[in-house]
């Protein structure tokens, strides 16, 4: 029963089924109102259904360049790890598993995505796909600084003078304490957070490593039929993921207690973080040169998250 | 302002997309658009302008002898063309326009090609030029064949019968109106002026048709009642008789 | 059932890979003006992919130059099955007013099939939208003769 | 007991081979090769002996050379004691020996003087095991004179190399002054102390820190701290790395340099028993932030592979000074298992960089490339060498960073001061910025584009595989099942650091200890939480088994998998340059990261300046730092 319970949080609830079909939802959203925001129609929200079916549907061509295991490994690797890390994050009051998330846990298992997506592209041979994940990495290397002072600004303002790293603990501080959104010294932290989630994300404009104008979708250049599509919904996943994580992290205190209903508080909380992270600020932006989002994210983003550690730790 | 546009996007969300939804609703081209060739056979002359004046050489004919004349097909390759329009304006007899239709696609390349055929009859008489040309040389120039020959220095006219098409564009161009196909004179037996108006030909005639009175020195031919069995030229001992053009 | 959907969703999320052989940038410019928000071919999920690998419809512009032959026949054969071949203009068709010039190697046909042809120069945007949704059609029929 | 004799046999054998070697290994490759592999498999299997009694049972093995056991409570012989943390770090040494060696009887093949190879590499492995086994700080010494003189040799070894040399000769410059600064602290508690037994010492020095034994610990720290290679005494450490022969530069990352940090462990929570101090605690912290940091920024500059790797050897290093330096039991739990995972992986990256070399010929970042189609098994091994430095789950070196940064942020809560926050900060970009370097190294020389000159390379042959399969293995077992790996060696290890008296004890007699007043610190087992790998292991394989389960059901049709015959000439397979046939990368593997490096132009601009290469600048460093390292004892520690 353990087991089964187990495996149903693993393959249904919140992991892969649900996870999927947010990521799915969440970016049919995203690009619906990207649309309307251009003043277009723009595509059904099941598009990206669509484009994931038929991508399962084509040919998966592996190049002669490539090592074969490495090139279909990759992106299975990066949507077990994703579910993985959907697993763990809390959905606003339901756990699936009590008491087991960590913050650097979860720090590294986020990396792990776009590790697979560098070494898939680079297992390619192309040239594109150099280009590509070295952007893709120097954008982990943006966003990491700012995304660990958040974790530390959080842990800190949660645990006090105890060391703090359990998700559970943060969203029991939350249902007690209120949502840590409201809390003055974290409100840069959770500025910081905003821009990090779409640097890991990968929308416009910090989309640099897969700029397919200009290095051809870089990473993926080389990537066709369902190993592509996988590498797509992970992107979508994330999108699930990270909103998750900063309803996690900073809107915990919205949780009622009923299950049913905070999934439905979740769901929302995801479409709207969406909106005002991805969508918006991919409407009004064009994309950065891979230097300045380095440096936008060493210097504006940084800043913000040590600024909240720092006012975290003087006890605001 | 870092971003200038955030007002713009959120103002957009409310407000109705400038999408023309446009499989549903067919919009049809500003005036001016130059889009599928419609061609009219009928009106055409085959005069073979439009495909002189076409660039990417898009324009195409064939011919082909059947009964009664001459099969003649027009081919406008719609994926050659550049639609300039050059063919439309030149074409004296507005056979050949180009619509406002722009949805031109196919999945066979031979649905894009539009053709028109008609038949010609072969009717006309021989390309003449009567008096009064003033070797000016429009009808040479143009002829779509290069079939007249002007020389002005010998103020001589020609035409190459056999490359004619009989378009009449030499004579719709013909600033002195002496170009024309000559009818074809309908033959008959004449009789030349050497006549000694013996009266062998009408006695001679199986008919009865020619009537000969050497009083009053005339010789006349009912025409009706001639069968050109042509027995009245073999027995005229002048040799003034023969079968030539009536006037 | 999934190969139904499957074959469905090949007709509702095409996406383009365009290759300019030598084209005027007439046609490419107004298959870009499809994205535009007035055309917005996103409608139907149409989106420009970067790399023939992605592509199920390859728009070819350009009477097909010499040295653009060769590039086009290796992208060609990158793309993945099912895939369709768009022609946009008069150019990779007939060669247009090129024809006959030593570095044009047009038409298309030679070296490969062509599944719509759009014709214009250049094209109007509801012509390709229209050319385009064709092929869609076409690229179901392909998928669903996989299945068998 | 019989076992008590086994580590001085162990050394023994060592320096035995050695000397056996000089004796009959000139002519005969055979009988250099069994001399060798004879001895480290004496001395590994001597050691892992131990394994039961010491780590399991818990015992300290104190033996006396020549019975000279102490007179009048005063230690007059050279002891050897073997408690736990000696046991940990003996263990690490053998095991790097004894892959060294298998490794390299195919990897030395193709050079000359093996003989002199085989004394000096015998030679080094007996020195650092002794070092780590002594219990008397002049033995130590005298250890590390051998130590750094060997080392001297092999990083020069092959001097038809440009640099090996000039390798050698910085090395020798700046070991010697660390080695004179070590015994001119020895002296000086020698003159305190009246004795050079490291459990006498302990419990005499308890707490009474005179001007004169300060001034020892500075020197003795500097001393060892040179011996570690921590910023700014790395200099030597890069040069001898990338000159030595692969073998050797792992046993230098592996040993030599564990060794230094055995000492300063030792020195620190044994001799002096200063971790309590906050003064101490922030030195050693400092200094392995930096070393961290200046570690990792310059090994992302590197275009040599070697070079890049001893660079994170350093960067690694500080790693583990950090949180040994937080004197917690956390810490040095995670300083130890970082220091034991540093020796897996970063020994692997290295037979990995020998591999290529063997195979390639270069170990030039720039030349090299595509290599995982000619070499996929050193391709998977090198890919989890670099996963595991850069501490991605479930490798090992995730879970001792993870500890790292839970020790270094627990001392940052709880002890309030914001400094080990930002440590914290630093580590985890430092992390990243060890896996970017790695993804640099596998897009140069494992993936990529495939050079012209490469297309012959073939796979190493199986000798030379076999330690690196064992190590990739390891990598992966101790990061999976890291909780045994704490049950049985981290924490005796850190026990025995945290709990002299015992130790003093056993060496000194019952009771020496506490008439000395030393008392036990209550050491708590290090806290893991309740993330266990081995379940999200589970749960990874239950995914993606039903993952690749719907992709092969949704594919029955052509629109299956395909990929090229072998002799293909299709297009279809070639890789997409834009339609060209073929274009070289414009971004060479070393560039990769500009979009980064361009914003830090002014650091790396005066790095460059530091890293001038002359030795006479890198002495001046280390006697500035030492200086300043007197300056700061002086000052704050009491």
């Amino acid at each position: 029963m353990e087991y089964l319970k187990i495996l149903f949080n693993i393959l249904v609830f919140p992991g892969c089924l649900f996870v999927g079909a947010m990521g799915l939802l969440l970016s049919g959203i995203d690009r619906k109102v990207l649309a309307r925001m251009q003043k277009r129609v723009g595509p059904p929200i099941i598009q990206p259904l669509y484009d994931f079916l038929k991508l399962l549907g084509k040919e998966t061509i592996v190049p002669k360049a490539a090592n074969r295991k490495v090139f279909l490994g990759a992106p299975v690797v990066g949507f077990a790890a994703l579910v993985v890390t959907a697993a763990l994050i809390p959905v606003l009051g339901y756990r699936a598993f009590e008491g087991s998330a960590d913050l650097i846990v979860l720090l590294y298992l986020l990396t792990i995505p776009a590790v697979a997506l560098i070494i898939g592209g680079s297992s390619s041979g192309n040239p594109y796909a150099g280009i590509g994940i070295s952007r893709e990495m120097v954008t982990m290397m943006s966003y990491e600084l700012p995304l660990i002072c958040i974790f530390l600004a959080v842990a800190k303002k949660v645990g006090g003078s105890t060391l703090c790293f359990s998700l559970s603990q943060i969203a029991a501080y939350q249902q007690a304490n209120g949502s840590l959104i409201g809390c003055v010294s974290l409100l840069p932290a959770a500025a910081a957070m905003l821009l990090v989630i779409p640097a890991e994300v990968g929308t416009q404009p910090f989309d640099v490593a897969e700029a397919e104008t200009e290095i051809l979708e870089g990473p993926l250049i080389e990537y066709s039929g369902a190993p592509l599509a996988v590498f797509k919904l992970n992107t979508s996943m994330k999108m699930y993921i990270m909103t998750a994580l900063f309803s996690a992290l900073f809107l915990g205190g919205l949780a009622t207690g009923v299950t049913a209903l905070d999934v439905l508080i979740q769901v929302l909380l995801c479409i709207a973080l969406t909106l005002i992270c991805m969508t918006t600020i991919h409407a009004v932006t064009a994309r950065l040169k891979i230097e300045h989002l380095f440096k936008f994210y060493w210097t504006v983003v940084a800043g913000l998250a040590a600024l909240s550690l720092v006012l975290v730790w003087l006890g605001f | 302002m870092m971003f200038p546009f955030i007002k713009e996007a959120v103002a957009n969300l409310f407000s109705r997309p400038s999408t023309e939804n446009f499989p549903a609703q067919p919009v049809t081209a500003k005036p001016g658009y130059r889009g599928r060739i419609n061609y009219d056979p009928e009106k055409c002359i085959n005069c073979g302008m439009c495909i002189k004046v076409c660039s990417p050489a898009a324009i195409t004919r064939e011919f082909e002898d059947v009964e009664g004349g001459q099969k003649i097909t027009y081919h406008f390759d719609l994926t050659s063309c550049t639609f300039c329009g050059t063919c439309q304006d030149f074409c004296e007899e507005k056979a050949v326009t180009l619509s406002d239709d722009y949805l031109m696609f196919a999945e066979n390349k031979e649905d894009l090609i539009v053709s028109g055929t008609r038949i010609k009859e072969k009717v006309k008489g021989k390309l003449t030029c009567a008096d009064g040309c003033i070797y000016c040389g429009l009808c040479a120039r143009n002829c779509p064949e290069n079939a007249i020959t002007v020389d002005r220095a010998s103020k001589s006219w020609s035409v190459d019968h056999d490359k004619c098409i009989q378009c009449g564009k030499c004579i719709s161009k013909c600033p002195k109106k002496v170009l024309s196909f000559a009818e074809p004179a309908p033959e008959g037996v004449i009789c030349g002026s050497d006549c000694v108006f013996c009266g062998l030909c009408a006695k001679k005639c199986p008919v009865g048709a020619i009537t000969v009175d050497r009083a009053t020195k005339s010789w006349s031919i009912d025409r009706e009642k001639c069968v050109q069995c042509g027995l009245c030229i073999k027995s005229c001992p002048k040799k003034t008789l023969s079968m030539g053009p009536i006037e | 059932m999934i190969k139904k959907a499957i074959a469905n969703s090949m007709q509702k999320s095409p996406w383009l890979y365009h290759v300019n052989t030598g084209s005027c940038n007439g046609c490419d410019i107004e298959l870009v003006a499809c994205l535009t928000p007035r055309y917005d071919v996103e409608r139907f999920g149409f989106k420009l992919a970067g790399s023939p690998r992605h592509a199920d419809i390859v728009v070819v512009s350009g009477p097909i130059t010499s040295q653009s032959k060769e590039r086009l026949l290796r992208t060609l054969e990158q793309v993945p099955e099912p895939y369709c071949i768009v022609t946009l203009g008069s150019c990779p068709q007939s060669g247009n007013v090129f024809k006959g010039s030593y570095s044009v190697e047009a038409p298309i046909d030679k070296f490969c099939h062509v599944d719509v042809a759009i014709a214009g120069c250049t094209v109007k945007p509801e012509a390709v939208i229209a050319g385009l949704y064709k092929a869609t059609e076409i690229l179901k029929k392909k998928r669903e003769a996989m299945n068998k | 007991m019989s076992y008590i004799h086994f580590p001085v046999i162990a050394v023994m054998t060592l320096f035995m081979g050695a000397f056996l070697t000089v004796v009959f290994g000139r002519k005969s490759k055979a009988v250099r090769n069994i001399l060798a592999l004879a001895a480290s498999c004496t001395a590994f299997v001597l050691i892992c002996c131990l394994i039961k009694p010491v780590l399991i049972d818990g015992e300290i093995i104190s033996y006396w050379m020549g019975n000279w056991s102490p007179v009048e409570g005063y230690a007059i012989g050279i002891g050897y004691e073997i408690d736990q943390l000696g046991m940990f770090f003996a263990l690490i040494t053998v095991f790097t020996v004894l892959m060294s060696c298998i490794y390299s009887i195919r990897y030395m093949e193709r050079d000359s003087a093996l003989d002199f190879y085989n004394v000096l590499f015998l030679m080094l492995s007996g020195s650092v095991l002794g070092l780590v086994l002594t219990g008397d700080v002049f033995n130590m010494f005298i250890m590390i004179e051998i130590m750094t003189f060997t080392s001297v040799g092999l990083a020069a070894f092959r001097n038809n190399k440009a640099g090996s040399v000039e390798a050698g000769f910085k090395y020798l410059v700046i070991g010697s002054i660390g080695s004179s600064m070590t015994l001119f602290g020895v002296a000086i508690l020698y003159g305190n102390c009246h004795t050079l037994n490291m459990a006498q010492l302990s419990s005499i020095l308890a707490g009474k820190l005179t001007p004169s034994t300060l001034m020892a610990f500075a020197l003795m720290f500097t001393g060892l701290a040179v011996k570690s290679y921590i910023v700014p005494f790395h200099t030597p450490a890069a040069d001898a790395y990338t000159t030595a022969p692969a073998s050797i530069s792992m046993v230098f990352s592996g040993m030599v340099n564990k060794a230094g940090v055995y000492g300063m462990i030792r020195l620190v929570y044994i001799i002096f028993r200063a971790m309590d101090k906050s003064s101490v605690q922030l030195l050693m912290v400092i200094f392995g932030v930096v070393t961290m940091f200046v570690g990792v920024t310059m090994a992302l500059a590197q275009h040599d592979f070697k070079r890049l790797l001893a660079f994170h050897s350093i960067s690694q290093i500080g790693y583990v000074i950090t949180a040994a330096g937080l004197g917690s039991a956390l810490g040095l739990t995670a300083g130890l298992f970082h220091a034991m995972n540093h020796t897996l992986f970063k020994g692997l990256l290295f037979l990995c960089a020998g591999a290529v070399y063997y195979a390639a010929g270069t170990t030039n970042l720039d030349k090299l490339g595509g290599l995982s189609k000619k070499m996929p098994k050193t391709c998977i091994c090198f890919l989890i060498g670099a996963f595991s430095i850069s501490g991605l789950p479930p490798f090992n070196g995730f879970a001792s960073k993870w500890l790292v940064y839970q020790a270094v942020y627990e001392k940052a809560v709880t002890s309030g001061n914001i400094f080990y926050a930002f440590a914290t900060v630093a580590a985890v970009v430092v992390s990243v910025m060890t896996l970017a370097s790695f993804i640099k190294v596998t897009q140069a020389v494992f993936f990529g584009q495939l050079p012209a000159s490469l297309e012959n390379v073939q796979e190493v042959p199986a000798l030379m595989r076999l330690p690196m399969w064992i190590m990739s293995a390891l990598c992966v077992l101790t990061g999976v099942f890291y909780d045994q790996v704490n049950k049985w060696l981290l924490a005796p290890a850190a026990g025995a650091a945290l709990n002299v008296s015992g130790y003093i004890d056993r060496m000194m007699g019952e009771g020496y200890a506490a008439e000395a007043g030393v008392v036990n610190i209550p050491v708590f087992a290090a806290r893991f939480s309740f993330w266990n790998p081995v379940v999200w292991l589970l749960l990874f394989i239950i995914v993606l088994a039903a993952f690749c389960l719907a992709i092969i059901g949704s594919s029955g049709d052509r629109a299956s998998i395909s990929s090229a015959p072998a002799d293909a000439e299709d297009g279809k397979y070639a890789t997409f340059f834009s339609g060209e046939k073929s274009m070289p990368s414009h971004v060479s593997g070393s560039d990769l990261f500009w979009g980064f490096k361009k914003n830090w132009k002014g650091y790396f601009k005066v790095m460059d300046g530091i890293h001038s290469g002359r030795v006479n600048d890198y002495a001046l460093y280390v006697v500035c730092a030492a200086a300043l390292i007197t300056v700061f004892v002086f000052g704050f520690v009491r």
